[in-house]
């Protein structure tokens, strides 16, 4: 196990933001070991990166299956749980069109919250531990973090303001 | 939402900071929890939660239904209508309902008050429905209440004493008939302003003349196939509404086995001309003109000599002059005598007038055309109560007059006041409080605090009547004679005493011939001694060995009366073989609209008091707690009225002040108006509310003596005011109003 | 000024003292709700485990049980016509109320207990009559002196026991369970 | 050679002229660096508030204590009676208000869901302004509910729970379906706010010190903008811009259920449903307008964000739904009207020619007449005075409609011995009490949420190109998702 | 524990074959307007007073009104047939469905619609959707001044400000006499009891009985009179029949 060293360039724009990208994939760092923060969304294809993956539409899919099952409850389950049959007007206990508005809703209620939930859980949130991170992204800076060597440090750091990064340093974990 | 009302009056009370802490403990058991206090001595025959039920009399009218009244826990709950009951049959009107309003009325007496007149009884602010107006509490004792009457008998001459007493024939009036007959006392005076808007001398008086007997007319409406109703209000207030109310059942429900046909002369549409298959708008004071013209267009019919008393009209010319058509009455009196059971009423405001009596003695005629006198369907003579002889009417208001004037000369130096008040019930034109002035010492035993009480030195507070012992002479209304009977169905509520009592107290303290003149024990020994004879009467309705249980049988089934009919047949020789002339009455006053002064179906003279009577709409106008002016929508365009503005009605003898109520089924001519509001005392929800029509009524009379309520003309003038009259229906759904142009 | 006041707060000291005050607050409210939630005291201490004891009937003294919607509390009178004839009666101390009320003719201001909300229109007849024993809601009055309510009587506790008497009727079971048989 | 020379001067004078009237014209086409941006946003957020930004603070504060604080007491305290509901307006402006607020909410559902989704791009820097307007509106539709109950102290009775009462809610009726329906979109439309504003968050947290910096950090959740954050945000934004489209529309067509699943004469109509939520649309988009031109002209650095291009879009739309909405009232109207039932007819009749005829007559006006008068001329479409008041005026005309609709219409039933007209009491205080908290609600978020989405901006710029087609250059726009 | 698996769900029952169980049957024509049915009925059950302000603003809380309007122009005008309008007891009530809180349901024992007061929480849904405006809402805590409430029928709760009521029937008093003719070992008899404006009428306008018993004196004169329901077209399946008469 060599030590490694975790380094942050900041980038003033896309371009030179993918070129390092490409540069780091050549100089040995691979995939894992990157990640580019940025104050815009810029997607994994303009950065040349492998597709980022997200659990976001799962855990919303399976909200609405909680949603839709809760909603089942409350239409098959809840009128027999009473002990004596509460009619109202000429309607069946199960009422039929209703029925669809109560399974609509709390589908869809499943469904939002779970997709609100699921950006949590992905991206860990909330989280107030010390991050890399400089100020700079929110102006539009884009950063490529990355994992190298500690023993190449200075040759990555070179790289790296050759292909135009205004700033190499180390990543220093701070308080956001 | 509770029996006990800590938890809303607690969440009344808190502020803003306190609502909290309200809510936590509204909810809370200690909230709940009431003392409870047990019987300390259980009667034997009640368990807890369990109801009781008492038969007794109603004392909101004359009439004397008889009561059961459901009692729990020694307080009324209900009262229902006693079902053996002969006159009533088990129901009851809105006022026999809202008798416990009277019970537990906020604003009643509470005790014997010695006061100084005019000063007020209970406080009183404009919105009674909000904060507390406590009544003026007792300041003396009973002991010297006794003492205050024994003095003014001691005190004063016999013929220097006056008792003015209510218009039931109760056993109060006999006790003090029979206490006044013994000592030489001014004989009692019985009056109520419900027996004035009856024009009840005029009906006697006119069967008198007719049938040559005193007696009060019954109309068997139940039995009848054709109703002519001249002004007649049968179905409101009108001497004994239910069994008449009983009687139109029979004549709709058509027991004939066919639907009978009603038709009712007025000015007005009243709440009985609102039920009439055809409602005929005469112009007031033509009533006997009608009549007598039905009458001969009748006999025509008939065929036959035409008799005397409907010799003398032109048809023709009396419905020019009533503003009918001739071919109306053509019809009416075809109907009229082609049916066997066909029945002439007459009533109300017609019989008010200064030609009162001829109508009444014209529409009675009618009634020979059939000939249906003491016959299924026709006119009867009432049955008279069992312990009475002869029919006894309340004083005319011309009576009351003589006695007001009696009272103002300075005669009388004592008046006792009972069950009536006068002050509120007699036409100001009679100037009874100018009268009352004069008299050294009054003595009232109001109930309520009431106009008279407020006038009063001593107030001497009965029990309200589901408290107090009594019977009750049931003097019109079914076919047996009926001694209605009534006992407390719960105990006194406040510091109230029987006036009997009091009067037997004070007559033992005085000693000598007044106590020789009543030798009773208290109230229920006179009772039970006017009541033993009937215990050997024959067809009663219930038999008893002995006097206890024929007392106890009294009380449990709520009086006595006989199973067959006493109705009395009159006597008809002569009653079409008279002259009247048909003159039209003289009215008073320069106005250009003839007044019709009514009874308030709902609240009549005494429900004001009564917040559910207040609130019950009127059954013709749907108004509530307040007092209306009706008026022909057209009239009241050509005035530029709108509903809801206030007029100022004027006579010769007063102004009142009323909001209008456009009202389609009135004539142009006549207006009118209900009579049952306008206090000035009698607790937080009569005070201050509406007006009072009699206020406008010249003290003239007819030939009976009735006040000449139906004889005025009154002019009206806008006053630029607006008074929301509350109604129950809809200005938009039921008049179009604001619904916008069609 | 305000700035030094919340600089003393942030402090070990000045947290301690906010804790302190905001525990005192908090237990005040508590006991203030607490109190809401108990039912005043007694008159008299009545030990409903001696009476049964005795072998007296749950229905002689409330007798309105089998009668009608309130089983009643006993009348004074029915009281003292036993304990006239106790001769501690006189002289105990716990019994002085009874003896003043009788003597003063003044009602005793009992307490009631077991109750349900005005809102419920419960029936005392119509649960003896279907075979229910006083202690299936009253609880077991030998154990107990001043009568307490072992239960809680809400709505799942009625219905529960409802249900359970109906068993497989189902009219009856419609009867017992309508919202219109306990509210209107 | 010179002429060509001149031409071509001519050319590139043309091409400068027309670049800098494209950058004046579009947002989109006058980019700016992001730091300055970022420092124009938090500029506007943070600059020290004005005398009068406290005086607005202070009066709206006053009215909502005493409109919604003290009113809302005394009507809980004492009951409804202090209310102008009576029989048979069983119900007033209480939900008249909340149907209101409801239809203000949905604009700002629709310009950031599902413009978003169809790429309209010139929604960008107003999203967040409109979002926040489902929220708070919808707050203000809340409390009307809750104002209108009778015991609302046990409003948590109709949400489903179990209890010892063994009793749930009735899913038979609308009401519970409209609570339902309200609860998800107030809490999706919040979380649907929330979402695209962390990374603003996150920006406000760099560029602040002091208990702004807690407070951002707090919100922004530790939000970096790494690849897997965006990614998540974005996915999610996609899913919720989709999704919660239908929501919204379920929402205001189970309010409209309320009335059409009723018996009631006028009521009882299938149109209902689309019918209330384009009127929705009309009154949104009517308060967009009057927002973004208050927020444009209230707020610092706002006229470089906020154009006449939006107002000018926002118009467009306008138009578009009050013809929408005269389509169907229209339509609904010509049905009720044929069928010819007379407690209908004496409804429409009531409406007309009844003692709020004006009413009518005035919500016709406002609510067509104005818009297709005034907004057919872009020029007058992108002046924000001008929108703004056709803005007010279709607000004022929509609440008239549900005026209309819920009391005046509950004025006539099938038993005219009940017919009454509705005078309304303290709910005037209440409704100003609601309407102040909203303003009040904006004003105080204008401090604390930046209100311009600076990273879609950003995004929506870098997107935009100036391409020329031939001779003509034009705006090209490129797909980034 | 029986639960409602065991019954049968789709027991909704169609209009022809429904059957009610309490009904009244009421003769218009007989009818005078008296109001002594809302007296009775107010005295029976608790009902609140209002005052004239809340009166003239359309907030009576009485359980039954007689309604009456006007037929033709002066001369030739006529009061219409009284109309005592209560709570119709609709089999297919439109009251029912839309209370979110289950305050209003169809009692299934008795055939009545029920007011849960203590459930209610007074989103009044139902008296809007009530076709016949028969309901009314306790706008505020309406003042019964001591000692008035000494009259209050125990048997009956005293409602709260925000709580809808209505006719019940007085189905206090069908519990009473259901729960004597239990403890007798019998049926109800018919006329064994009636409700509080049936029994207090004194035209006897108002019947009051079981409309499932052909033999009942109800169920007789609805048929004898050919008694019509109001608003049929509704589908609301009333219990009480009219007769107009003429």
């Amino acid at each position: 196990m060599t030590e490694t060293v975790n380094l942050l360039a900041v980038f003033p724009d896309l371009e030179p933001a993918s070129d390092a990208v490409e540069q780091l994939r050549t100089l040995g760092v691979t995939d894992d070991h990157m990640n580019v923060i940025s104050g815009v969304p810029v997607t994994e294809p303009m950065l040349g990166r492998p597709h980022a993956w997200t659990n976001v539409p799962r855990i919303a899919l399976g909200g609405a299956v909680l949603g839709m099952s809760g909603a089942f409850f409350l239409i098959f389950i809840v009128p027999y749980l009473y002990p004596y049959p509460i009619q109202v007007g000429p309607q069946a206990y199960v009422p039929g069109p209703p029925s669809f508005v109560i399974l609509f809703e709390i589908t869809m209620l499943g469904t939002l919250l779970s997709t609100f939930l699921g950006v949590w859980l992905e991206s860990f949130f909330p989280n107030y531990r010390r991050l890399p991170y400089v100020p700079e992204i929110s102006d539009g800076k884009i950063v490529v973090f990355f994992t190298c060597p500690e023993a190449s440090q200075d040759k990555f750091t070179k790289t790296m303001t050759a292909l135009g990064a205004e700033k190499v340093t180390i990543a220093e974990a701070r308080q956001l | 939402m509770s029996k006990n009302f800590s938890r809303r009056d607690f969440l009344k009370l808190a502020g803003v900071g306190a609502t909290t802490t309200a809510i936590l403990t509204g909810c809370g058991p200690a909230s709940r929890y009431v003392k409870r206090e047990p019987y300390m001595q259980m009667p034997e025959y009640t368990y807890n939660g369990q109801s009781t039920y008492y038969a007794t009399t109603c004392r909101e009218c004359a009439a004397g239904c008889g009561l059961v009244v459901r009692t729990m826990q020694g307080r009324a709950i209900k009262t229902e209508g006693n079902a053996n009951h002969p006159l009533n049959l088990g129901k009851t009107c809105a006022r026999g309902q809202a008798t416990l309003h009277g019970l537990y009325n906020p604003n009643r007496v509470r005790g014997p008050i010695k006061h100084t007149r005019g000063e007020r009884l209970y406080a009183f602010d404009e919105d009674p429905f909000n904060g507390d107006f406590p009544d003026v509490a007792a300041n003396l004792s009973w002991d010297d209440a006794t003492q205050v009457i024994a003095d003014a008998l001691t005190k004063y001459k016999p013929n220097e004493i006056a008792f003015l007493m209510g218009a039931a024939p109760d056993h109060l009036f006999d006790f003090v008939t029979d206490f006044t007959s013994a000592t030489g006392l001014n004989a009692p005076i019985r009056f109520g302003a419900l027996s004035m808007f009856e024009a009840r001398a005029t009906l006697s008086k006119a069967a008198e003349n007719l049938f040559g007997e005193t007696g009060l007319p019954f109309f068997d409406i139940g039995g009848a196939e054709i109703v002519l109703s001249f002004g007649a209000n049968f179905l409101e207030t009108w001497l004994s509404p239910l069994p008449y109310t009983r009687g139109f059942t029979g004549l709709r429900e058509g027991k004939t086995k066919q639907r009978g046909y009603f038709v009712q002369f007025e000015s007005r549409m009243s709440q009985t001309g609102g039920k009439a298959d055809e409602w005929i708008p005469i112009r007031p004071g033509t009533e006997a003109l009608v009549a007598l013209a039905l009458g001969r267009l009748a006999f025509e019919r008939r065929g036959g000599a035409l008799p005397r008393a409907f010799a003398d009209v032109n048809p023709k010319e009396a419905a020019e002059k009533a503003g009918v058509e001739f071919e109306t009455l053509e019809r009416l009196a075809v109907l009229f005598a082609d049916k066997a059971g066909a029945l002439a009423i007459p009533g109300g405001a017609a019989l008010g007038q200064s030609n009162g009596l001829e109508v009444a003695e014209a529409v009675l005629a009618l009634n020979a055309i059939p000939d249906n006198f003491g016959k299924r369907g026709g006119v009867y003579l009432s049955a008279l109560a069992p312990t009475e002889t002869e029919y006894h009417r309340p004083a005319s208001p011309k009576e009351m007059e003589e006695f007001t004037a009696k009272l103002a000369s300075g005669e009388i130096k004592a008046l006792f006041v009972h069950g009536v008040n006068p002050l509120f019930e007699l036409p100001k034109a009679l100037n009874f409080k100018a009268a009352l002035d004069k008299v050294e010492q009054v003595i009232s035993f109001a109930t309520f605090p009431d106009e008279t009480a407020v006038e009063a030195d001593y107030i001497f507070p009965d029990h309200h009547g589901l408290e107090s012992w009594g019977y009750q002479r049931v003097f019109t209304g079914s076919a047996q004679a009926i001694l209605s009977g009534a006992q407390p169905v719960v105990s006194p509520f406040y510091d109230t005493r029987a006036t009997v009592d009091l009067l037997l107290a004070a007559a033992q303290l005085v000693g000598g011939k007044f106590a020789g003149a009543v030798p009773f024990k208290d109230e229920v020994e006179f009772i039970q001694s006017k009541t033993a004879p009937l215990k050997n009467e024959a067809n009663g309705f219930f038999s008893a060995v002995d006097l206890p249980t024929f007392n106890a049988s009294f009380q449990q089934y709520g009086g006595w009366w006989k199973t067959e009919s006493a109705f009395g047949a009159p006597n008809t020789e002569d009653v079409l073989n008279r002259d009247f002339d048909g003159a039209e009455p003289e009215f008073n006053g320069e106005g250009e609209f003839y007044l019709v002064p009514f009874v308030s179906p709902t609240l009549a003279e005494a429900g004001a008091n009564k917040p559910w009577l207040q609130e019950l709409a009127d059954p013709t106008t749907t108004v509530m707690w307040s007092t209306w002016v009706e008026i022909n929508p057209e009239t009241a365009e050509e005035l530029h009225i709108d509903n809801e503005d206030v007029v100022k009605i004027i006579s010769e003898f007063g102004a009142v002040e009323a909001a209008v109520y456009k009202y389609p089924a009135i004539r142009p001519d006549t207006i009118a108006m209900p009579f049952g509001q306008g206090h000035t005392a009698y607790g937080r929800y009569a005070e201050g509310r509406g007006a009072n029509p009699a206020d406008l009524f010249s003290a003239e009379y007819n030939q009976a003596g009735d006040i000449l309520f139906g004889g005025l003309k009154v002019k009206i003038e806008k006053t630029g005011k607006k008074l929301a009259i509350p109604r129950l229906e809809s200005m938009m759904g039921v008049y179009g109003e604001g619904l916008g142009e069609e | 000024m305000i700035k030094r006041l919340f600089d003393w707060l942030k402090q070990p000291l000045g947290l301690i003292a906010v804790g302190i005050v905001f525990l005192a607050v908090f237990s005040v409210a508590v006991y203030g709700l607490s109190l809401t939630q108990k039912a005043p005291d007694q008159p008299i201490q009545f030990p409903h485990n001696k009476h049964v004891g005795f072998g007296i009937q749950c229905l002689y003294c409330h007798p309105g049980a089998s009668k009608g919607p309130n089983a009643g509390l006993p009348s004074q009178a029915k009281c003292w016509a036993c304990h006239n004839q106790i001769a501690r009666t006189q002289t105990s101390e716990l019994l002085a109320p009874l003896k003043n009320a009788v003597e003063s003719g003044t009602p005793i201001q009992w307490v009631p207990v077991a109750q349900v909300p005005d809102f419920v229109q419960f029936n005392h007849r119509a649960h003896i009559a279907a075979g229910k024993n006083c202690e299936d809601c009253h609880g077991d009055m030998t154990k107990v002196t001043v009568a307490e309510n072992p239960q809680v009587f809400n709505m799942g506790f009625c219905l529960d026991c409802h249900v359970k008497t109906a068993g497989e009727d189902k009219v009856l079971l419609n009867k017992l369970a309508d919202c219109g048989t306990c509210h209107y | 050679m010179a002429e060509k020379n001149k031409s071509q001067a001519a050319h590139a004078h043309d091409d400068q002229h027309t670049q800098e009237h494209f950058r004046e014209k579009h947002l989109m086409l006058d980019p700016l660096p992001r730091g300055q941006m970022n420092d124009m946003v938090m500029e506007a957020m943070t600059s020290k508030p004005t005398w009068k930004y406290w005086l607005t603070v202070i009066i709206l504060g006053s009215i909502v204590l005493y409109g919604l604080g003290y009113s809302w007491y005394r009507l809980i305290v004492e009951g409804l009676g202090i209310a102008g509901v009576n029989r048979p307006s069983y119900w007033g402006i209480f939900l008249v208000n909340t149907v209101f607020w409801i239809g203000i909410s949905h604009a700002g559902t629709f310009i950031s869901a599902i413009l978003r989704v169809f790429k309209a791009e010139f929604r960008r820097p107003f999203t967040r302004i409109a979002e926040l307007m489902t929220t708070f509106g919808l707050v203000q539709a809340g409390f009307s509910i809750f104002m209108h109950m009778g015991r609302a102290w046990l409003s948590y009775w109709l949400m489903p729970y179990p209890n010892e009462r063994l009793l749930w809610p009735n899913f038979h009726s609308p009401l519970s379906w409209d609570l339902l329906a309200i609860t998800t979109y107030l809490l999706s439309s919040t979380m649907y706010l929330f979402l695209p504003l962390i990374p603003d968050l996150a920006m406000a947290r760099d560029k602040s010190t002091g208990w702004r910096k807690t407070f951002y950090r707090i919100l922004a959740i530790g939000f970096r903008g790494t690849e897997g954050e965006w990614t998540h945000l974005r996915h999610a934004m996609n899913i919720f811009a989709y999704a919660i489209i239908p929501v919204m529309f379920s929402v205001h067509t189970i309010v409209s259920w309320d009335f059409a699943a009723a018996t009631r004469p006028g009521w009882n109509s299938t149109i209902y449903g689309p019918y209330f939520i384009i009127g929705a649309l009309h009154s949104g988009m009517g308060a967009a307008a009057v927002v973004l031109a208050v927020v444009r002209g209230t707020m610092k650095n706002m006229t470089y964000f906020i154009r006449g291009e939006h107002f000018d879009a926002i118009g467009k739309l306008m138009l578009i739904i009050s013809m929408g909405w005269a389509y169907f009232y229209f339509n609904d109207y010509i049905v009720q009207w044929y069928g010819g039932d007379k407690w209908t007819k004496a409804l429409l009749h009531f409406h007309e020619a009844g003692p709020l005829g004006w009413m009518w007559l005035s919500m016709l006006i406002v609510n067509i007449a104005i818009p297709w008068a005034v907004l057919w001329n872009s020029k007058w479409r992108s002046n924000p005075w001008i929108i703004s008041i056709v803005g007010i005026l279709i607000n004022v005309g929509m609440w008239f409609e549900r005026y209309l609709i819920v009391p005046v219409s509950l004025s006539i039933n099938r038993m005219p011995f009940t017919w009454r007209l509705y005078i309304p009491a303290v709910e005037v205080y209440l409704s100003l009490g609601t309407l102040a908290l909203f303003i009040l609600f904006y004003v105080i978020a204008s401090k604390l949420i930046p209100f311009i989405p600076v990273w879609e901006v950003q995004e929506g710029q870098l997107a935009h190109k100036l391409s020329k087609f031939g001779r003509e250059t034009v705006v090209t726009v490129s797909e980034l998702e | 524990m029986a639960t409602v698996t065991d019954l049968n769900i789709s027991e909704v029952k169609l209009s022809e074959e429904y059957v009610g169980k309490w009904g009244m049957f009421i003769n218009q024509d007989v009818c005078t307007g008296c109001q002594a049915c809302v007296a009775a009925c107010s005295m029976e059950n608790n009902i609140a007073f209002v005052g004239p302000e809340d009166a003239g603003y359309g907030r009576t809380m009485n359980w039954i009104r007689i309604e009456r309007f006007w037929d033709g122009e002066y001369p030739e005008i006529k009061m219409t047939s009284r109309q005592p309008m209560m709570c119709q007891q609709c089999g297919h009530a439109p009251c029912e469905p839309v209370c979110p809180a289950f305050a209003t349901v169809h009692s299934q024992a008795q055939q009545l619609n029920l007011q849960v007061y203590n459930r209610c929480v007074g989103t009044r849904y139902c008296a809007n959707n009530c076709p016949y405006q028969v309901r009314s809402f306790n706008w505020r805590d309406y003042k019964r001044p001591e000692p008035l409430p000494n009259q209050f029928n125990p048997d009956v709760t005293v409602r709260q400000r925000g709580v809808m009521e209505k006719c019940t029937f007085c189905i206090q008093r069908i519990h009473q006499a259901e729960d004597k003719a239990r403890s007798e070992g019998r049926e109800v008899a018919d006329g064994e009891f009636t409700t509080a404006c049936a029994q207090v009428c004194p035209a006897d306008a108002i019947t009051f009985g079981r409309v499932d018993n052909p033999e009942s004196l109800v169920s007789q004169l609805t048929k004898q009179y050919e008694g019509l329901k109001h608003l049929p077209e509704l589908g609301t399946l009333s219990n009480v029949s009219y007769f107009k008469g003429g």
